[in-house]
């Protein structure tokens, strides 16, 4: 064990240089290869980047994300692309950026040195965030498919754009539709929310919307993002017994909010979660405790509008069932919508070329799969309203916004 | 007063399996003076398998930990006998470092094996609760909570009356007489570190039984295994129990009476502290090693 | 004259045990005591007690008239007071000369530069005769070198008082001669000196005085010759019935020469040399 | 004992104890060489690491931006692997929280200049000077515990000061993050883009290794190295082991808490869940011994070498890359204990692969 400095410094600078060397030639080797910047087809295809986590705490969206960009690099070419006149290819190159923000910021630098202009988003706000920095210096452009906190909007940036609902929507969307469908209308409400940015923006957004509509929020309660027991904030609300929770969460906390309120008797009339029912977990990991449960999804197969790609929801349904063999959950609807918004940019356009994409993606007003789509000055889908579904002898149904093929919201759920 | 009660008794529950979870690790620290970076992946192991026994076989979580335990005891055994020994005798960090690259495969391992998708083992009585006045004890809950302590009572005794016992007693005081004395060190290890990892899986099990799991969760029962095993004094396994009791109640305490989100802060503080106060553990003798100076 | 060093009711209890109780001795200098007893006596403990590794719970520590009871090691070292350890604590890491310039650069009042320090060094290990292994690690060191290598990190400090603790043990009776030889030589430089030894020809050959340890406890204090035929401390040492023995054994013999023969005395190791 | 010396690489032999790391050092050096000797052959290292750096200093026009990018945080992570030699190579206090200068850098310039309007530099002042003062505020209690407890005590800081991070987001965000105004009209210092950031971590790297590289060869450098090998004979040498282990964690805080400023500037937003990261901890040991903690140059060498191959297996492997490299970690620790520089020397000096060693050297 040498505890002296540098003993044999040559052999050991040569180490370091060496390494240093061979680390800056291969990259440096490595990148000259790239080209088409300028058009972003290289050859007969265009490639999309995509930063997802794919390991790390994001690693379970990031994955169903990556589903759905797929689904949509398979239609498209199944149907084939058109851009300037001759038929290409849609491919999507993947990176895994850890769950970290910094990782994702310079993976979206990897793709512009590689000539990847057109940018589909990570999953995660913190992730989008630090993406949509990089993609607005590198003068990319990036549709956002779930980075829904609001913050990523005030930022001014020009080139990002999202195809779903803000982070405030998220929750303020079950007041909305409880305050429509149901009877006896609640009039107490607990709010029970994570500490993340994300869940915070939408635990607010319900408490002024729940304001607006007159009920009275007896509690807000905060637990730590990501954990597995919420029964403190429980035990807490227990006692004010409100007639509504709602739970502004990611999956695990959700699925621990209905079952320790199941083991400790916590019985509103209904349970409203953002994220969490609309994941096939959900239902799958509590059962019978599900039943009931309202959930607000960005997405829902009974939605309305369709496209030439995808055709309509139940369409979209079903090609995703017969690619993976399950339904789809809203987050790969998102991918799939983010995705469909650059094809579709790129065939009015008409090009590849970044700027020419950038322009039409802004100009976009197209139905959709997912709903219309069209941008607003910060980059937000102005028609993109939430669904609200609710679990119904263990399938996710939609209840909201009313259409024709929607279900009746059973109300009030409250049992034992 | 009720949701105090409350709040008690589900810190309580919780509390003992957490100390399920920590008293192998605080076994393998006290013994080997192996600080195992992976046990919480160990414990997540444990969890798929008595949740795919039970998806496959329809196996229930307690019943399973038949299979579970002797095969989880012979994994850590190779670990150990395999991997661990060969920098047993290394500066600390090394042994983190090697347990952390554990960590990192089995977890991965895990996550290519398995997705990311939560899982959670829901057999008939998931849901029912016991109801005693306000307070609702929760069965599941309640089944961890024996099999913890019996599974710590027969550690205990497994470590007091059997000859491996002595031996890894033996062994955890002074190596050297211990191979004076004919003991084969490595052996005697790998069966530590195989205890452990049975240990741990049996708390895994009963994570799925109670909540929910996924591998990325791994660590975080790792670092509340730390506190547990610093609060109750190392390789002290009803230390471990007190421990886990301990964090339990402060944590369901300090989230009810203070805010939720302090939960983690407290158990970090607690850690902290018992360090610099007391760094033999809440039931340990001081320990004089623990500290550079007097 | 202020003494260099003197203990005053010098104690610490670990929980109930009492491992150093009551210990009150003077060392002037150029004079050297040697501290003997058996195993487990507190002599170790005493030096740590001193040296301030350990707390005294009682009593005082005076060194040149100072009152430096429970001070930190490196407020003793600085008073000029040098220690060596039972068991070898050399700096692995380092030269045998790096090794030494430690004391000179951090011990000696007002310190040095590494190189003054180096300096240092080159002069204790030239006149210790480790001159040739200066490059060497210390493990690589024989027996000798290593008991000589602790010897002179110690010395690198300029100490005026000194405490061997142990510093003939693993030596053969050829290698302990220079070892002797150079405490005699520190002697009459003028440094107090404490030795700690199981070796009794040292303790024969370089003592002013003795002081006798068991369990924790002063037994006896006085000149080599007298407290090594002294009846208790061959009883402390040996056990009530090999002292029986010896004392059958003499009366069989008639003899009446030094009761504690050289080199007997429980060894730290535990290799326990049956005496005779 | 035989009147031999025990034998390098040999440590079980003889004084085997369960605990090694609270008795004595278990190996000792093949052979142990004057430190602090200028010679020709260090001259001519040193050049060259000069040379690199120079190479490295004309990279914008070499390279293309994401590689800035990348070499940016390469720099980082050598800078953060050297701080953390500092405490746990060179004094042997492993710290497994000294993310929590990283953390607390980053939050001090994201709060300075969102909140109350700084400009960057002056809150690198502060954010340095407070990484030093909170080390030395941790470091008067935990830096009297030894091996593990220490480890544990500071993973249990850090872990414990995000958490508080976490809880006043009145001051920090909270989860939700704080974001730097970077760019547009209440930006206060211009942002420097890749090749700006580059330059940064890169002079930050600089200072850390000249540093380190003073202390190695100072009197601190040996007070460091002493305690190390055994603080009580460190402390009966004269050294005040107290004073030296809280100002080695001090420097080690400071140049980790700039590190932490430099990132939250580059990354604009920061949340409490990445700058408090146990990974980022991990990554610093890690690269600190594999590439040969307590030397000078390893930690640059495990740095710059693992940063590098983490990106190559990312790029490469995008679904295996963490499964691999726990795989390669682990395949290190056990064929590189003492890392990659005294292996490379080793190899050198005894003109085999001393892998046999290695593996003999801690098992069992």
């Amino acid at each position: 064990m040498l505890r002296h400095p540098t003993r044999k410094p040559a052999i050991v600078a040569l180490v370091a240089g060496s390494v240093l060397l061979t680390a800056c030639a291969n990259s440096g080797g490595s990148s000259s290869s790239s080209s088409g910047a300028s058009t972003g087809v290289s050859g007969d295809t265009v490639t999309l980047g995509a930063a997802v986590s794919l390991t790390g705490a994001l690693a379970r969206e990031g994955i169903l994300t990556r589903e759905g960009y797929d689904l949509c690099t398979d239609v498209v070419n199944a149907k084939g692309l058109q851009i300037g006149g001759k038929k290409v290819k849609l491919a999507i190159t993947y990176q895994d950026d850890k769950s970290a923000p910094d990782t994702a910021g310079q993976l979206i630098d990897q793709f512009n040195d590689k000539g990847n202009k057109l940018i589909l988003g990570p999953y995660g706000s913190a992730t989008t965030e630090a993406a949509a920095a990089v993609v607005e210096r590198n003068g990319q452009v990036m549709v956002d498919s779930s980075g829904a906190d609001d913050k990523i909007f005030t930022k001014g940036y020009k080139r990002t754009f999202a195809v779903l609902s803000p982070a405030s929507k998220y929750l303020s969307a079950i007041v909305t539709a409880v305050n429509e469908l149901a009877t006896p209308k609640p009039k107490t409400v607990a709010i029970l929310s994570a500490d993340d940015g994300f869940s915070k923006t939408a635990a607010d957004g319900a408490k002024t919307e729940a304001g607006k509509v007159g009920w009275n929020v007896v509690a807000t309660n905060y637990f730590p993002s990501r954990a597995t027991d919420v029964s403190s904030s429980l035990t807490q609300i227990r006692g004010l017994k409100p007639d509504l929770v709602l739970g502004s969460v990611h999956l695990e906390e959700g699925i621990a909010i209905i079952r320790q309120s199941r083991e400790l008797g916590v019985t509103p009339m209904a349970f409203g979660e953002t994220v969490a029912p609309p994941t096939p977990d959900f239902a799958s990991t509590l059962g019978p405790q599900a039943e009931g449960v309202l959930g607000s999804s960005q997405w829902t197969k009974e939605g309305k509008g369709k496209d030439e790609w995808f055709g309509t929801a139940a369409d979209y349904n079903a090609s995703f069932q017969q690619k993976f063999g399950r339904e789809p959950e809203y987050h790969a609807a998102e991918a799939t919508a983010a995705c469909f918004a650059f094809v579709e940019a790129m065939t009015k356009a008409n090009s590849a070329d970044p700027n020419k994409v950038l322009d039409a993606v802004a100009a976009l007003d197209t139905d959709s799969f997912f709903g219309q789509i069209k941008f607003n000055q910060t980059g937000l889908n102005i028609y993109k309203p939430m669904a609200v579904i609710q679990i119904q002898q263990g399938q996710q149904v939609a209840v909201w916004p009313k259409t024709d093929k929607t279900s009746a919201m059973r109300w009030p759920v409250a049992t034992s | 007063m009720t949701p105090f009660l409350q709040a008690t008794v589900y810190g309580l529950l919780q509390g003992g399996l957490l100390a399920l979870v920590a008293v192998g690790f605080s076994l393998v620290w006290g013994v080997m003076n192996v600080v195992n970076l992976a046990h919480g992946a160990l414990a997540i192991t444990g969890a798929y398998f008595s949740w795919q026994l039970h998806e496959s076989l329809g196996l229930d979580p307690v019943l399973s930990l038949v299979v579970v335990l002797p095969v989880m005891f012979m994994v850590g055994y190779v670990i150990q006998r395999g991997l661990i020994n060969l920098v047993v005798n290394a500066p600390i960090w090394m042994t983190l470092l090697l347990t952390f690259g554990l960590e990192a495969l089995i977890v991965n391992g895990l996550l290519l094996a398995f997705t990311g998708d939560f899982r959670s083992t829901r057999t008939g009585y998931s849901t029912n609760t016991l109801a005693l006045g306000g307070v609702r004890i929760p069965y599941a809950r309640l089944i961890a909570f024996g099999l913890s302590l019996l599974l710590t009572v027969a550690l205990v005794l497994f470590i007091r009356n059997t000859k491996m016992g002595l031996a890894i007693r033996a062994t955890g005081m002074d190596r050297t007489a211990a191979r004076l004395m004919g003991m084969n060190v490595r052996h005697v290890y790998a069966v530590t570190f195989g205890t452990a990892t049975a240990l741990a899986a049996a708390a895994g099990s009963m994570i799925g039984l109670v909540g929910t799991f996924t591998p990325v969760v791994a660590g975080g029962y790792t670092l509340q295994s730390f506190v547990i095993a610093v609060l109750g004094g190392l390789g002290n396994m009803w230390g471990a129990l007190a421990g886990g009791l301990v964090l339990g109640l402060a944590t369901a305490w300090g989230a009810l009476y203070l805010s939720g989100t302090l939960v983690n802060a407290i158990a970090f503080g607690i850690l902290v502290l018992v360090l610099i106060v007391r760094p033999s553990g809440l039931l340990g003798k001081p320990y004089y090693e623990a500290r550079a100076e007097a | 004259m202020t003494a260099a060093l003197e203990t005053r009711d010098l104690s610490v209890r670990f929980g109930g045990l009492k491992a150093v109780d009551g210990i009150s001795v003077t060392v002037e200098d150029g004079r050297v005591l040697g501290v003997i007893g058996p195993n487990g006596a507190g002599k170790s403990t005493f030096i740590n007690l001193i040296t301030g590794q350990i707390r005294p719970t009682r009593g005082k520590v005076l060194v040149a008239g100072r009152d430096l009871t429970g001070a930190k090691p490196w407020k003793i070292a600085a008073a000029r007071v040098a220690r060596t350890f039972q068991i070898n604590k050399p700096f692995r890491g380092l030269s045998v000369r790096d090794n030494v310039a430690i004391g000179a650069m951090f011990g000696a009042p007002g310190g040095g530069s590494v190189a003054k320090a180096r300096g240092v060094a080159d002069e204790v290990l030239e006149r210790l005769g480790l001159s040739g292994v200066a490059e060497l690690g210390p493990t690589e060191l024989s027996v000798a070198h290593a008991q000589r290598l602790e010897v002179a990190k110690a010395l690198a400090l300029r100490p005026r008082v000194l405490f061997l603790d142990e510093a003939m043990a693993g030596l053969r009776p050829a290698e302990m001669e220079p070892q002797l030889e150079l405490i005699r030589e520190l002697r009459r430089e003028g440094l107090a000196i404490v030795v700690v030894e199981h070796v009794m020809r040292a303790i024969r050959s370089v003592c002013d005085t003795v002081l006798v340890m068991q369990e924790g406890r002063e037994l006896l204090t006085g000149p080599p010759d007298e407290v090594l035929a002294d009846e208790r401390v061959i009883t402390a040492y040996l056990g009530q019935r090999y002292a029986e023995r010896q004392r059958a054994e003499r009366a069989e013999a008639g003899g009446s020469g030094p009761a504690v023969a050289d080199q007997v005395g429980p060894r730290p190791e535990g290799e326990t040399r049956a005496p005779g | 004992m035989a009147a031999t010396s025990a034998r390098p690489g040999m440590p079980e032999s003889e004084s085997e104890s369960a605990h090694p790391e609270l008795g004595a050092p278990t190996t000792g050096p093949p052979k142990a060489a004057p430190a602090g000797r200028t010679t020709a052959s260090q001259l001519a290292g040193w050049a060259l690491v000069l040379g690199l750096l120079v190479i490295c200093l004309l990279a914008p026009k070499l390279f293309i931006p994401s590689f800035l990018r990348t070499l940016s945080a390469v720099f980082m992570f050598a800078t953060l692997a050297q701080a953390w030699n500092i405490i746990g190579g060179f004094t042997g206090y492993p710290s497994f929280g000294n993310v929590v200068f990283f953390g607390l850098g980053g939050y001090t310039i994201a709060v300075l200049m969102a909140r109350s309007h700084w400009s960057f530099w002056p809150a690198l002042v502060v954010a340095v000077v407070l990484g030093a003062a909170y080390a030395m505020l941790i470091g008067i209690p935990t830096l009297r515990l030894k091996g593990h407890y220490f480890a544990i005590a500071t993973l249990g800081v850090a872990e414990g000061t995000r958490e508080i991070v976490l809880n006043v987001p009145k001051v920090t965000g909270g989860g939700a993050g704080i974001t730097v105004p970077a760019v547009g009209p209440s930006a206060t210092t211009s942002y420097p883009g890749n090749t700006g950031f580059l330059y940064y971590f890169l002079a930050l790297l600089v200072v850390a290794m000249l540093a380190v590289y003073a202390i190695a060869r100072s009197r601190f450098g040996f007070a460091l190295r002493a305690i190390n090998q055994d603080e009580d004979a460190a402390a009966a040498a004269g050294i005040n082991t107290t004073r030296m282990k809280i100002a080695a964690f001090m420097v080690s805080g400071a140049i980790t808490a700039a590190a932490g400023s430099i990132y939250a500037f580059q990354q604009v937003s920061i949340y409490p869940d990445r700058l408090f990261s146990v990974d980022i901890t991990v990554l610093m040991v890690i690269m600190a011994v594999i590439g040969g903690s307590g030397t000078v140059i390893g930690p640059l060498v495990g740095g710059v070498g693992l940063q590098f191959l983490s990106e190559y297996l990312r790029q490469n492997f995008t679904d295996y890359h963490t499964f691999i490299f726990g795989a390669i970690i682990i395949v290190a620790v056990v064929l590189l204990p003492e890392g990659a520089v005294r292996f490379a020397s080793e190899t050198v000096r005894q003109r085999r692969l001393p892998i046999m060693d290695n593996l003999r050297r801690y098992r069992l």
